[in-house]
């Protein structure tokens, strides 16, 4: 079916894995060269960047040549690897994932820049970014090859093995380089989100079962597969397997799936373990954390639960609709009440990947572009976000919200550019938040319309909590306590202002993203609201 | 009238400018303030808007030429297009928004002119001009915006730009929290404009029925296309209403936000903490009146839904006369200025919703002249006095203020509506359309009975404000200030400088001109000027029911317009008594005397209390309640299953000395307890072990027994 | 008087069975608890022994009880062995007092 | 097949036998001193196993599966699995190299009684008969026994050596009794007699008679779940693990459990024949699995909430192995082809990474004399690549991708899953949240090694010894094996079927 091979999305995934296997080398030449640990240190930032950077360049070829109307899974590379179940190392990107590609490389470079000492304090040696750095270079290396193959992975058992992948090192990031909670948040973090899989393992081993004879990709016979193409296309068969533990097998799997993945989202009440990572977290980390793994969960329901599963998830629609307003309008509420800077960021990504359920859940094209798009700005938005919370932590050593008072005296561009990311955040039109927030609620009003009333009241509630906050630590008398803080250094400039740009790109020109997943998603969609009644023709 | 569409590359320019502006001072105002002085930054601010001025000129005489019923269009890029949702960022100039972008345009250059000489002396130049050009951006990309989602880009846009301008001097904490709520505030008008947004979109984009869901031909969401979409979709019912109501009534409630009315006005007052200018520009000529803007714009939805128009017309005329009635007790004088123009906004949406739409919009003009002439006259007073707002430490300025004071008496005439200046004729007319119109709810005279009260209190609080502020003897200027470098070292209030009032006289005379365009057909035997050149847009107007025509409503007509002159009159003559030399004792007299009304009245009825103490406490506690929720139950809950993990390994006695850490914050000590008492199992004695093995045996061949009783 | 048969047997096994449980359970002596599992494993071969002679699988039977005989020594030789060692130690064979290792 | 045509195919275990008579003999006779008595008794011992492997590999196939008169009974999965035994106690053998925990002058003893010990698991895991099932668990046990008591440098080594001599002999006892049930039930000894019997039997139809079954069954299943450490026959094993010298507590974990799960599956088949070729249709043994599978869900969940409070590694690692044996029942209950397959894909990774472990204890414990998790702190820092290789080790106890734990795990639910029935479902289910809990714990020791920094001035961990050696190399495959595990898929296709 797929004549060209193409190894670039490979390249891109494990090439960060190079830059793990020569920070090892690195350590274990120490001791030969007689390097110093400060030479080791810069050794192991310099093999980050320099392993991290190619994949933003692999990823912008991919984004170059990615044919958005063709549609379809493209770069595809594909090939046997376990011929005992039938699993094949079989990576490619659609329109779905390629945005996802896409901000992954973004974000883990914006990631490893923010992870470097440049413009902290020198006698700040308990610095994150100054502790332990090879491993922590290491670590963060391996979740982005995990990041990456979580996305580009289109098969089950390689995009499990990748999920899970992603874990560990990110409980190692947390617990050793996070805040004085680290330890609780990252078990907290790594508990949760197994708990998750393990239901997903069982899942996707039923599935594996239930699917019918079909060939590998070199021809050979296969009882099952593991393919998501393929099961996709067997998507029916599924509805007439056994029931399990005396329940419809479709629905059974979906709700391990969707738990497994909702957690992720985190949608509640499984976001609780949110607040606690991020809170703890080293800065570099919340971003990678907001940025992307949060879209690992609906990623995963829209690769998993949606094509395969089309029935059970025609079942759960209202759910997840539902879902979907609680996050929005109950984070958004949580949010109000938080004293942390960090923590109240950690509420909004909660409230903002609410608006991903209820656009899925739709099936409408605008609810299905909004949420991937609202995923993507997500992405670009809450990095920057905790990036600002990093900025005034690494200055004042406290993120209270009611400590300050008045910063924007001394820190005018730290203070325009958060009120641009708070702007973003909290929806305002010309930005890009509110292009997917509006998509969203417009897509999903002809469906649900008391529901999407309720999660459009969000934005009053969103706006609240970011003008209290803008007011509380930006405006009134300038806190003398911080009279000394010095605005935006290079390292941060770098980080922020990308993420900016885009934002205000995004939000006037929107459609270099969207066309990119605009077929792919909507092919998506389309038998369902075709089931639901929702259109008829084309 | 057949419309037609002019294409046009003109129209982007006119909002582009500020913008470049806002950028050029935003990015590098801090720098070439400290390179070139504030002389640069004025440059750039005051020059670009007066550029998109001479276009919106340009575009408006291309209009002009073209017969009526052309709309110019300017497409510039498809901005959001997913599936058959597809928008354009794109402008178009129709005779509304050519009025509308004259009077931005022209109005917003003069303030910024104005505000050369009103801010010389504040550090943050640069900041305060880029915000102004930033407004005037969103300002010109909501009035020229062809669609609603990009109309929408700029209404909030504008909110934005009154956020952070009221909020300017953010160093006095109160500015910021005012700054704020309207930003809150306007956002729960913006909530309701979003679902009038998704039930418009909904029921343009077709409709359910047993064969499955139609989606529109020729799906558009442009304003030009949505008359007759809208038409085709008018059967559409939501919750018992019809589409024209929903999308009516929610714009409204936008409208209501961004407009000041009740219930959403309780920002504006408060946004009085902003510069002066910003308070002429923003919260008097250009942005308040944006909502009265989208019903007019709208109009072909409201002229299609009585109870729509019923709501909108009766809305602002309890508006216009609760407001005036709370502007009669206000000292700040920016505060009266402010009820004043809460309550002449609440006449505009008499106006458009008794169906009257261009005498809306036409009042719409005149108040941006007379208010921002008021607004930067109490400027130019706010400076002479060096920061002083409060009205009973004023007096007297007349007579050295004088350009000042007369522009200011210009724009109160033209207020209070006496037949010489432009606002009898727009007032008057919305008060007449009101009584005549038969197409409400309710009828005609009761939105006009509010009105004409309310008109009667307009003359007089503002005539109060002017005879306090110029008359009696002259104020001592008390040392004091905001201290915002604003160092003049002479002590007596004098005249500002020609930029200022150079401005003030352009505005006075604007006030008084703008007539001419509305001169009534009762005056010249001809329809008004502005009422023919708006028609076109307004053509769902027409058919609009009246209670009275032909000869018995050219009489009522007359007799209406003496009534209102009368009032007017009556209300000055009051002031006059009251307030004229500011000695007369009867004020304070009549405030002692009825010590209650004057408190209710005074603390403006308390809404803004009642507001604290119902929406916003109600508001905190669920956000309190959500995280208490959130901490103790849904996350124990988590700790919960952790504990009875825990209590199951205890049952096993397997408990240790000490509690592992992490998972336990609310049940650990209590688990421990227990499982002290429980872990003598593995105590490491043998019988016992054994004991467990023999008990262990029995149980499973129970279990088994049970088991093949079952299965076989 | 019947003739003794194989209930007989049989139940004089499961008595046995009973007191060697009984006995491992109760008794705190080692040495105690060792000779409970000769009984244990005693009461096993006369089973065994009579259901060879009752039930015609008499060769089977035979063997598999002397195997149980001689291991039966060995184990109790080892046992021995390690409550030797113990006593060296402790002093004592008391198994109330061997809880170094709980948990 | 007759006794003398027999003898080729047990050539591996009478190498083992061989061996181990002549490190007897030669301990008796020579009494060596030094270098040879270090070096080169171990060396003869791992001699020994690896002509016992070899003969292994090469023993010739047989279309008679039954030696001895039916004595033995050799299958592939029997052959895989006294690989794992030699294998195991070969890596024993290695562990103990230098180890404290052996009295110097007997070592050789020591290495007598571990081939002996690896005979034992041989014959047991190959018998197919009552009497040489008694035979060999008493091997395998007495040699535990005297093993496990052998570190006389403390009491505790006695201690456990008792306490596992006197559990055990318990349950040999209950099981002994519970084969002449069986034996007077059905009149046979040989597993293929009693399933014969079984099948044509009308003892199950009177009450009386099931009850006895019933007893008899649950009396044998006390036996071998003593060997494997199922609860509620588990409470000797942490106590010993923690006792015995840790050498011969990693082989402990693995041999003697994966000749009690090899003995444990194939009287399952042997008794219901139908369980090795198509489990679903075994309906006769519904009890005997749902027994398992009860023994299955409590093991696992008694093991690991117990090893959550653990604070001794070794006895941590103890309780894990209790929970492991609840996970391979997983395997022995969903039967067929692909359950065997399971629990033999299962051994060989469970083989690499406990004793893996172990190792790492044992690495640990030379230099820090304790097994405490608090000598744990900072041992990523101390001994990185120590740490590393136990990290890899937990997370593959955990079952975490990608290592061979996971395959492992996905073999095991896999088979379950494919039966498909409610129960298979639930014990999955049951399985996988488990190992949720089981994170719990691995997990402490995470952080201990990574999070947490040692307290005090910790002795320096020596890399310089056969324990850490055998730990970084047996991380390895452990991970090598979770990224690409055909070799695993072979096992597991091998080793599936038991006559």
């Amino acid at each position: 079916m797929i004549e060209t091979q193409t190894t670039l999305l490979t390249w891109m995934t494990f090439t960060p894995l190079i830059g793990v296997a020569a920070i090892g080398l690195l350590l274990m030449a120490r001791p030969l060269l007689g390097l110093s640990q400060r030479a080791v240190d810069h050794g192991a930032r310099l093999l980050a960047l320099l392993t991290t950077l190619p994949s933003l360049a692999l990823s912008y070829v991919m984004w170059r040549d990615f044919d958005g109307a063709a549609g379809g899974v493209q770069f595809v590379h594909h090939t046997p690897w376990i011929r005992a179940f039938n699993i094949e190392y079989f990576m490619g990107v659609d329109g779905l994932s390629v945005t996802m590609v896409m901000l992954t490389a973004l974000i883990s470079s914006v990631a490893v820049i923010a992870s470097m000492p440049w413009g902290i304090a020198r006698d700040d040696s308990h610095h994150f970014s100054r502790r332990q750095v090879p491993g922590y270079m290491a670590l963060l290396l391996l979740l982005e090859t995990g990041m990456f193959g979580v996305f580009c992975a289109l098969d089950f058992f390689l995009f499990y093995v990748l999920w899970e992948l992603v874990l560990l090192p990110m409980y190692f990031l947390i617990g050793i380089w996070g805040g004085p909670r680290r330890e609780y948040a990252a078990i907290k973090f790594f508990l949760y989100t197994l708990a998750g899989s393990v239901l997903m393992l069982l899942g996707m081993i039923a599935l594996y079962y239930a699917s019918e004879p079909t060939t590998l990709v070199d021809g050979t016979a296969a009882a099952h597969t593991f393919n998501m193409l393929k099961l996709a296309e067997q998507a029916n068969r599924f509805e007439l397997m056994a029931p399990i533990l005396g329940l419809p097998f479709t629905k059974v799997v979906w709700v391990g799936m969707f738990i497994a993945f909702a957690i992720k989202v985190p949608m509640f009440p499984f976001h609780t373990w949110l607040p606690d990572a991020h809170v703890e977290a080293p800065t570099p980390i919340s971003v990678l954390l907001a940025g992307v793994l949060l879209k690992m969960g609906p990623y995963g329901m829209l690769r998993v639960n949606y094509p395969i599963l089309p029935e059970a998830t025609l079942w759960a629609q209202w759910g997840v609709a539902i879902f979907g307003a609680i996050n929005i309008v109950y984070a958004a509420f949580v949010c109000m009440a938080q004293k942390d800077l960090k923590k109240l960021i950690a509420y909004s990504s909660v409230s903002h990947m609410g608006f991903v359920l209820l656009g899925m859940a739709a099936f409408t094209p605008q609810g299905i572009s909004g949420a991937v798009y609202q995923m993507w700005n997500h992405g670009i938005i809450s990095p920057a976000l905790f990036l600002i919370a990093g900025v005034i932590y690494d200055r004042a050593h406290h993120r209270e919200i009611e400590g300050f008072g008045g910063l924007s005296k001394n820190l005018p561009e730290y203070t325009a550019i958060t009120g641009l990311a708070f702007m973003a955040s909290l929806g305002l039109p010309g930005l890009n938040g509110f292009i997917s927030e509006a998509l969203v609620l417009v897509g999903a009003f002809p469906v649900f319309k008391v529901i999407t009333i309720v999660s459009a009241s969000g934005v009053i509630i969103t706006a609240a909590y970011y003008l209290l906050t803008m007011q509380r630590v930006f405006l009134g008398k300038l806190n003398e306590k911080y009279a000394a803080l010095r605005d935006l250094n290079w390292r941060e400039r770098l980080t922020l202002y990308p993420l900016v740009a885009l934002m205000v790109v995004l939000g006037f020109y929107p459609m270099p993203i969207l066309d990119l997943m605009n077929p792919t998603l909507h092919s998506l969609v389309l038998p369902f609201a075709q089931r639901t009644g929702l259109v008829t023709g084309p | 009238m057949e419309s037609r569409v002019l294409p046009t590359n003109l129209l982007a320019f006119i909002p582009l400018f500020p913008l470049v502006g806002a950028a050029i001072n935003g990015l590098f105002g801090a720098h070439l303030q400290r390179a070139f002085g504030k002389k640069a930054i004025g440059l750039v601010g005051v020059a670009l808007p007066w550029a998109a001025f001479v276009f919106a000129v340009l575009a408006v005489a291309q209009l002009w030429r073209e017969p009526e019923g052309t709309t110019l269009v300017h497409r510039v890029y498809g901005w959001i297009g997913v599936g058959f949702l597809s928008v354009e960022v794109a402008f178009a100039l129709d005779r509304l928004s050519a009025m509308m972008v004259l009077v931005v345009t022209f109005v917003g250059s003069l303030i910024h002119v104005y505000s050369l000489g009103y801010m010389a002396e504040d550090k943050a130049f640069w900041r305060f001009f880029s915000y102004l050009n930033l407004f005037l951006f969103a300002m010109l990309v909501l009035v020229l915006a062809d669609n609603v989602l990009l109309m929408f880009v700029g209404w909030e846009g504008v909110g934005l730009c009154s956020y952070l301008l009221i909020g300017f001097w953010y160093e006095d904490l109160a500015n910021a929290r005012a700054g704020a709520k309207a930003f809150v505030v306007n956002r729960i008008g913006d909530f309701g404009f979003l679902v009038g947004f998704f039930i418009l979109f909904w029921g343009l984009g077709g409709a359910f029925t047993e064969t499955g869901y139609h989606i529109g031909s020729g799906y558009s969401l442009a304003f030009r296309d949505l008359p007759a979409l809208v038409a085709t979709a008018g059967d559409k019912t939501l919750w018992g209403l019809d589409l024209f109501t929903w999308v009516g009534i929610l714009f409204f409630v936008g409208a209501t936000g961004k407009s000041a009315q009740i219930p959403l006005y309780v920002w504006l007052p408060d946004a009085m903490a902003g510069p002066t200018p910003v308070s002429a520009l923003i919260h008097a000529a250009t942005m308040v009146t944006a909502g009265v803007f989208l019903v007019a714009r709208m109009n072909f939805l409201y002229a299609h839904s009585p109870l729509a128009m019923t709501i909108v017309a009766m809305v602002g005329a309890a508006t216009a006369l609760f407001a005036a009635t709370i502007g009669v007790f206000q000292y700040d004088i920016k505060k009266v200025l402010a009820y004043s123009t809460v309550s002449q906004l609440g006449y505009m949406f008499v106006g458009v919703g008794v169906g009257a739409f261009w005498a809306g919009a036409y009042h719409l003009l005149t108040h941006a002249f007379f208010k921002a002439a008021l607004f930067l006259g109490a400027g130019s007073v706010i400076l002479a006095m060096h920061h002083e707002q409060d009205m009973r430490k004023m007096g007297g300025l007349g007579k050295v203020m004088p350009v000042t004071r007369w522009t200011y008496w210009l724009a109160c005439v033209a207020i209070s509506g006496f037949p010489i200046a432009s606002g009898f004729f727009s007032k008057d007319e919305i008060l007449w359309q009101a009584f005549n119109t038969n197409a409400l709810l309710v009828p005609g005279w009761l939105p006009w009975l509010l009105g004409f009260a309310a008109a009667g209190l307009t003359s007089f609080y503002m005539w109060r404000s002017y005879f306090m502020t110029f008359t009696g003897p002259l104020a001592k200027i008390e040392g004091h200030g905001h201290g915002r470098g604003h160092g003049h070292q002479d002590a007596a209030p004098r005249e500002q400088p020609a930029v200022i009032t150079g401005v003030l006289v352009v505005l006075a005379a604007g006030a008084v001109l703008a007539s001419l365009i509305g001169l009534p057909m009762l005056w010249t035997g001809h329809a008004p000027w502005l009422e023919h050149f708006l028609a076109p847009t307004f053509a769902a107007a027409e058919g609009l029911p009246k209670t009275f025509t032909g000869h018995e409503a050219h009489r009522l007509e007359w007799l209406l317009m003496l009534a209102s002159t009368a009032v007017a009159t009556i209300g000055l003559g009051l002031a006059w008594w009251l307030y004229r030399g500011r000695d007369n004792p009867v004020p304070a007299q009549l405030a002692a005397r009825f010590p209650g009304t004057h408190r209710v009245v005074f603390n403006k009825y308390f809404v803004d209390e009642a507001y604290q103490r119902s929406f916003v406490w109600g508001f905190m506690s669920t956000s309190r309640l959500s995280a208490w929720f959130d901490q103790h139950i849904l996350d124990a809950l988590v700790n919960l299953v952790a504990a009875l993990t825990r209590l199951f390994a205890a049952l096993d006695g397997l408990i240790d000395a000490y509690v592992v850490d992490g998972m336990v914050n609310t049940v650990g000590n209590g688990v421990r307890a227990s499982g002290r008492g429980l872990r003598q199992l593995q105590t490491g004695r043998i019988p016992q072990y054994l004991a467990v093995v023999v008990a262990g045996a029995v149980m499973l061949v129970v279990l088994a027994r049970f088991i093949v009783d079952v299965y076989t | 008087m019947a003739q003794v048969g194989l209930q007989h047997f049989l139940v004089v096994a499961a008595l046995l069975f009973a007191l060697g449980i009984v006995c491992v359970v109760t008794r705190r002596n080692a040495v105690a608890v060792l000779i409970g599992i000769e009984l244990l494993l005693n009461a096993a071969g006369i089973n065994v022994v009579a259901f060879a002679r009752y039930g015609g699988n008499l060769l089977a039977g035979s063997a598999f009880a002397l195997f149980i005989i001689a291991l039966a020594a060995a184990e109790a030789v080892v046992g021995l062995a390690l409550i030797f060692a113990i006593h060296r130690r402790l002093r004592s064979v008391d198994l109330e007092q061997t809880e170094t290792l709980k948990g | 097949m007759p006794t003398l045509e027999s003898l080729p195919h047990v050539l591996p275990e009478v190498a083992l036998a061989v061996t181990a008579a002549a490190l007897f003999v030669l301990e008796a006779l020579w009494q060596p001193r030094g270098r040879a008595r270090r070096v080169g008794f171990p060396l003869l011992a791992l001699g020994g196993l690896l002509a016992a492997l070899l003969f292994l590999v090469a023993s010739p196939s047989s279309a008679e599966p039954r030696f001895f008169g039916g004595l033995l009974t050799q299958d592939p999965f029997s052959t895989f699995v006294r690989g794992v035994a030699i294998v195991a106690t070969a890596l024993a053998v290695g562990l103990a190299l230098g180890s404290p925990s052996l009295p110097s002058n007997r070592r050789v003893e020591y290495h007598g009684l571990l081939v002996l010990l690896a005979l034992g698991m041989c014959l047991l895991s190959s018998a197919g008969h009552l009497l040489m099932i008694y035979v060999a668990i008493e091997i395998v046990s007495l040699t535990s026994y005297l093993l496990a008591g052998f570190d006389d440098r403390g009491g505790r080594s006695a201690e456990a050596g008792l306490k596992y001599v006197l559990f055990g002999g318990v349950a040999s006892g209950v099981m002994l009794f519970g084969f002449s049930l069986l034996f007077g039930l059905f009149g046979d000894l040989s597993l293929s007699g009693l399933g014969q019997a079984l099948a044509h039997s009308t003892t199950l139809s009177t009450g009386a008679g099931r009850w006895a079954t019933l007893l008899a069954l649950v009396f044998v299943l006390a036996g071998l779940g003593f060997k494997i450490a199922a609860v509620p026959f588990h409470m000797w094993c942490p106590d010993v693990y923690e006792g015995a010298p840790t050498p011969f507590t990693a082989l402990l974990s693995v041999g003697p459990k994966a000749a009690g799960f090899a003995v444990l599956l194939r009287f399952g088949t042997g008794l219901w024949p139908e369980l090795a070729t198509d489990a679903a249709a075994a309906t006769s043994a519904l009890p005997w699995l749902l027994l398992l599978g009860v023994m299955s869900t409590v093991t696992m969940t008694v093991g690991n909430l117990a090893a959550i409070w653990q604070d001794n590694l070794k006895r941590l690692l103890a309780y894990s192995s209790i929970a492991h044996a609840g996970y391979m029942l997983m395997g022995v209950v969903a039967g067929g082809r692909e359950g065997p397959g399971a629990v033999a894909v299962y051994l060989a990774v469970y083989l690499i990474m406990n004793i893996g472990a172990f190792a790492v204890v044992s690495a640990v414990d030379r230099s820090a004399h304790s097994e405490d998790i608090g000598v744990y702190h900072g041992l990523g820092r101390r001994a990185p690549l120590l740490a590393l290789a136990m990290a890899v080790f937990l997370l593959s106890l955990t079952g975490l991708p990608p290592t061979a734990g996971f395959v492992g795990k996905l073999y095991l639910f896999a088979s379950l899953i494919h039966h498909g029935g409610f129960w298979y479902v639930l014990l999955a289910v049951v399985g996988v949240l488990n190992s949720v809990v089981s994170l719990y714990f691995y997990a402490r020791v995470l952080r201990a090694m990574f999070l947490e920094s040692a307290a005090g001035e910790p002795a320096p961990v020596s890399l310089a010894n056969s324990a850490a050696a055998l730990a970084v190399v047996l991380a390895v495959p452990t991970l090598a094996l979770g990224i690409f595990w055909q070799p695993l898929a072979a096992i597991a296709n091998f080793s599936g079927s038991l006559f």
